[in-house]
């Protein structure tokens, strides 16, 4: 049983439940103000932070945590930025070490120019991770046979890109998409690649869980007017994918009855 | 004299850079130094992470190195 | 002044405030009631009918007006099935005639295999019946020189398609699209093409007005839950046109901050 | 007598169908014979479009074509 | 009877046969020298010309027959630049005048933005110059029902577009390139669009009788190269289109034997 | 340096020069004679084999060596069918001992739906594969951090594929490709998913030093002449990578002059 | 004489640009002039084409428009 | 005897199938009885690839598990 579905149109990722199926990331704001209106306007519950050294060198260095409440925010720390098993598995721990939960988002980077993942290293610091009791959910390309040992590997949800972090290229490749998500028992969340609102419905529309993304609303000229539009585009695609499409084809079809025309139309 | 001058000071790294504190400092004494609220971040010493209630009983040794990390903005 | 904006998201169509930008048929459903509740469920406030013939054999015909209160929806009669300037006039007359409005989707259709427009008649039969008083909206393909020709003859609105009449098939030509409405004055409605949601999201993030739909939600499995996805849709992507969308590029870039790694990480 | 048959009904198209119906009928009774309500409807009668108003006045004659309309389900 | 397909890979306009299925322009080469190679390396056996004025100021104006024999090509004159008909038929006749032959490719613009034709001018010119004896191949846009009138007007060719011309983004729309060749008898050459050599074999298997192009070879970085490329991918996309392609499927199907396999493989 | 391109247009792998880009399977033809007119209308030199049981219950079983001249083609015995490392090493033994050559097409699969690679076991079996002096051209999914990997392990060429074997979908992420050849030093040769012709055509215009095809060749309804579509596509695009295509605009550009049109022209 | 003056030049346009020329040449003479070669130019007098070998029996009058056109590159 | 029954006869797998064979018999032996050209495949003989020219010399034993593969169409 899959169980993910619930009749409330809520998921589940580890025995959470989640009603919106937006997870937003909270790097890249012009201004901390600015973050915490789009995130508010894209109905997100769960916010991805990263792990960084306080800046000591500054007054009042303020963390993130003066501006997302974990009251009103699953706040779920990343590993972004690390490259080997030996790192992900440090932040990790400090992120965890922050008292919140043992939630985290693995990244374990292979290429600096494409920040595509090191599969190799990202499976192992998984299995390492689940050892040690962390809820892993793992950032991951595209490809099946991957996402398939992450989940044999434990992870709680598996997150394939829909193309480079940052890029804004949308979903290049939905054929791996939609069948890492019907073969996979764990929730799929498609993480980075989205740049605009259809992009995050073409996401959605693939049957995934949910779908991450952090560029395509802090870049946008206006990111509250696009996180909000954002929110629109996850429900619209779940909607769709959920409503069952009709089939498209070469062929045109009246949308109004042939029958029940005039006499005498012109010839 | 010196030896009293040497116990007096100890050098370590706090996030990167050296930096000199008075000895028989605690963790949580080093972080009102630097004027960092205990409750908002994180803190490894040596590559140990210390519990947020082991701060105050952790004594900044010579050569530590130590970490303070905190969330920031990430995707 | 294009003035077709408005500072509440609403739109003007000769003069008239629109609060959706989501206009949906009438056609194909399996019954009336699930057309009224998915016609709700769009959100839209425009709805288009066609004229037909009374079936006079049937002991209880109920025209749609048993299903569509006028107040509570704008209907706008089409002149589907009409080939030849004469009938469309004939059928825009007759609709006229309900006493509703003097408001007409005009089609003139130029092939029955594709039902794509028949321009140059579709052209004068929008300057004949703008003559006679109508406020014409006018169905057309994607060409930017028609839609001019109809903007120049009159029409309130210029509705170019997405792709055939029922196929499904969404937007593709989204530069002709983006072109007819950056040099159009009057609304430009795509209509006609959208699949699914992610189809009408892209269309309304080319900047159009608003978009025409009818087979994606009748044809859809759950007529009701794609209706909401498309309100959803629409939405989303009118949002993602305001917000200004970030520019999509091959290279990654970093949404976490590179500064603040920790030392010592593993070589 | 034939001549008072022939005088007592009419032959005309109705939607397209041959129908026989009495004189001196006007379009707003033929449509009370159809069980049509004419408020739901618009007639064309011989290619000219009635107003409401007219139906009753409107006498049906020998050989009208009448089409009787009303709005379906389109797109 | 469409009989435009021949057993040696020929085919027919207007009762002349032509071995290759590539016409390319002649425009904005950087020197003419650069055109006749390229035009050379294309393999191409029509090329266009357009009509202009002589520069009486310059001391040794040469117009292009000097550099194209009329014996190893055939010359086609167009009407580019004309954006009525009373312009193009001005045009068509000073470049039949010339005497080479009474063959135009005729084109009346709509736009001068998007060179879009005037599809309502064209086709009353195409008409026009038919009774007057040209052989009219005509520019036009993918709209079925305007080639299907062009065709009716007596067009010997109707060309329409893959995009605007000079923009190299390729045949945006297949699905009308193809329905407009089912439809017609006459042969349908595209015309405009192409940017590289993929977008020509695209444009050949749609199963259409020819391509013309201009700008893909003139403004590539090497003409002479690019014209090479276009031969081959005219012959490849004609070859693929008559050999009939596989049909595309989303699940993987091994092209190996299963059968065969060793005893004892690891488990 | 990069050194594969030679001024004359042949391509070396492991110090061994082709000339023909297009690199065939010899998997799935109706019959053996169809298959060798296939292969040697493609033009390819290299031709891949599996290694298979003889069936001795037929009376006269025949290899492919039959009919595929070692002397004519240089065939690359293949791991096909293959899912650990330990069958991959003995498959790749096996085709060594037929003493043709010490060349092996790897093939390790993860998953026997999609046939996509497992590239852990891949890496692994590369670098075992190598250490027996095997030249290992190593099928690989488009994961550049994987493709790096091979590269380091010493193959003397990837092959990435377009998309599943046997599916026809072409290149799905053209992205991936190009940034695999533009930061591999060792020649990337497309494997699996081309379907018809201008898939290789674009899968040669991504720059990469050849493609490798099975299924579309062998699937299309006329082999032979399919292959000879390939041989030309393959051309195509290798010349239009080489020759710089245009700049593909959203803005038309004629391809006549502007100037030099004539005085009165109809206003 | 005005008159003879006004016999001996005329006042055309040739290709937009108005051209004083000596009175009594023929068109041919007028392209020689030009130094253009008739066989490779169309020419069109005051809307009307000339055929070649009525070049150098048509005479250029007073207010002639004319247009000496030929093939250049085109797409 | 059974035991000469035995020696006599020797139970293998070749390509998977049980076959009884003669004792004696080379691999080379076994070939020729299968009717395969031992030019045309290689041969596995418990896992151990067995070089070409060492097929004459090489013994067939009871329990051999034998391959012989060649090469066929693949992609």
């Amino acid at each position: 049983m899959k169980g993910k579905r619930r009749p409330d149109g809520s998921f589940l990722i580890a025995g959470r439940t989640f009603d919106s199926r937006l997870i937003v990331g909270t790097g890249k704001y012009h201004s901390n103000r600015e973050m915490t209106q789009a995130i508010r306007a894209s109905g997100a519950e769960v916010v991805t932070v990263a792990v960084r050294r306080v800046d000591l060198d500054r007054s009042r260095e303020e963390g993130i945590l003066h501006y997302l409440d974990p009251r009103e925010f699953f706040l779920l720390p990343n590993t972004a930025g690390c490259y080997t098993v030996a790192d992900a598995l440090r932040y990790a721990r400090l992120g965890r070490a922050a008292g919140l939960s043992d939630w985290v988002k693995l990244e374990v980077i292979g290429d600096e120019h494409t920040l595509l993942p090191d599969t190799t290293a990202t499976l192992e610091a998984a299995a390492l991770l689940v050892a040690e009791g962390f809820k892993v959910m793992a950032y991951t390309n595209d490809d099946l046979v991957t996402a398939l040992r992450l989940e044999d590997a434990g992870c709680v949800a598996v997150m394939p890109l829909a193309s480079p972090i940052g890029s804004g290229l949308g979903v290049v490749n939905p054929y791996y998409i939609r069948e890492i998500k019907r073969r996979l028992c764990v929730p799929v969340i498609v993480d980075a690649g989205v740049g605009t609102a259809s992009d995050a419905c073409i996401t959605m529309e693939q049957g995934v869980d949910g779908v991450l993304m952090n560029t395509a609303i802090a870049a946008a000229t206006d990111p509250v007017g696009m996180a909000t539009a954002m929110k629109h585009a996850v429900r619209a695609g779940r909607a769709a994918y959920l409503a069952g499409r009709m089939r498209p084809r070469e062929i045109a079809v009246p949308s109004s009855p042939v029958a029940g025309m005039l006499d005498g139309n012109t010839d | 004299m010196t030896t009293e001058g040497d116990s007096a000071t100890l050098s370590i790294v706090v996030n990167g850079k050296p930096r000199l504190v008075g000895a028989g400092l605690s963790v949580a004494g080093l972080l009102r130094t630097l004027k960092v609220n205990p409750g908002m971040v994180v803190v490894e010493r040596n590559r140990e992470i210390l519990a947020r209630d082991a701060l105050e009983t952790t004594p900044v040794k010579e050569g530590d190195r130590i970490e303070v990390v905190h969330f920031v903005g990430g995707g």
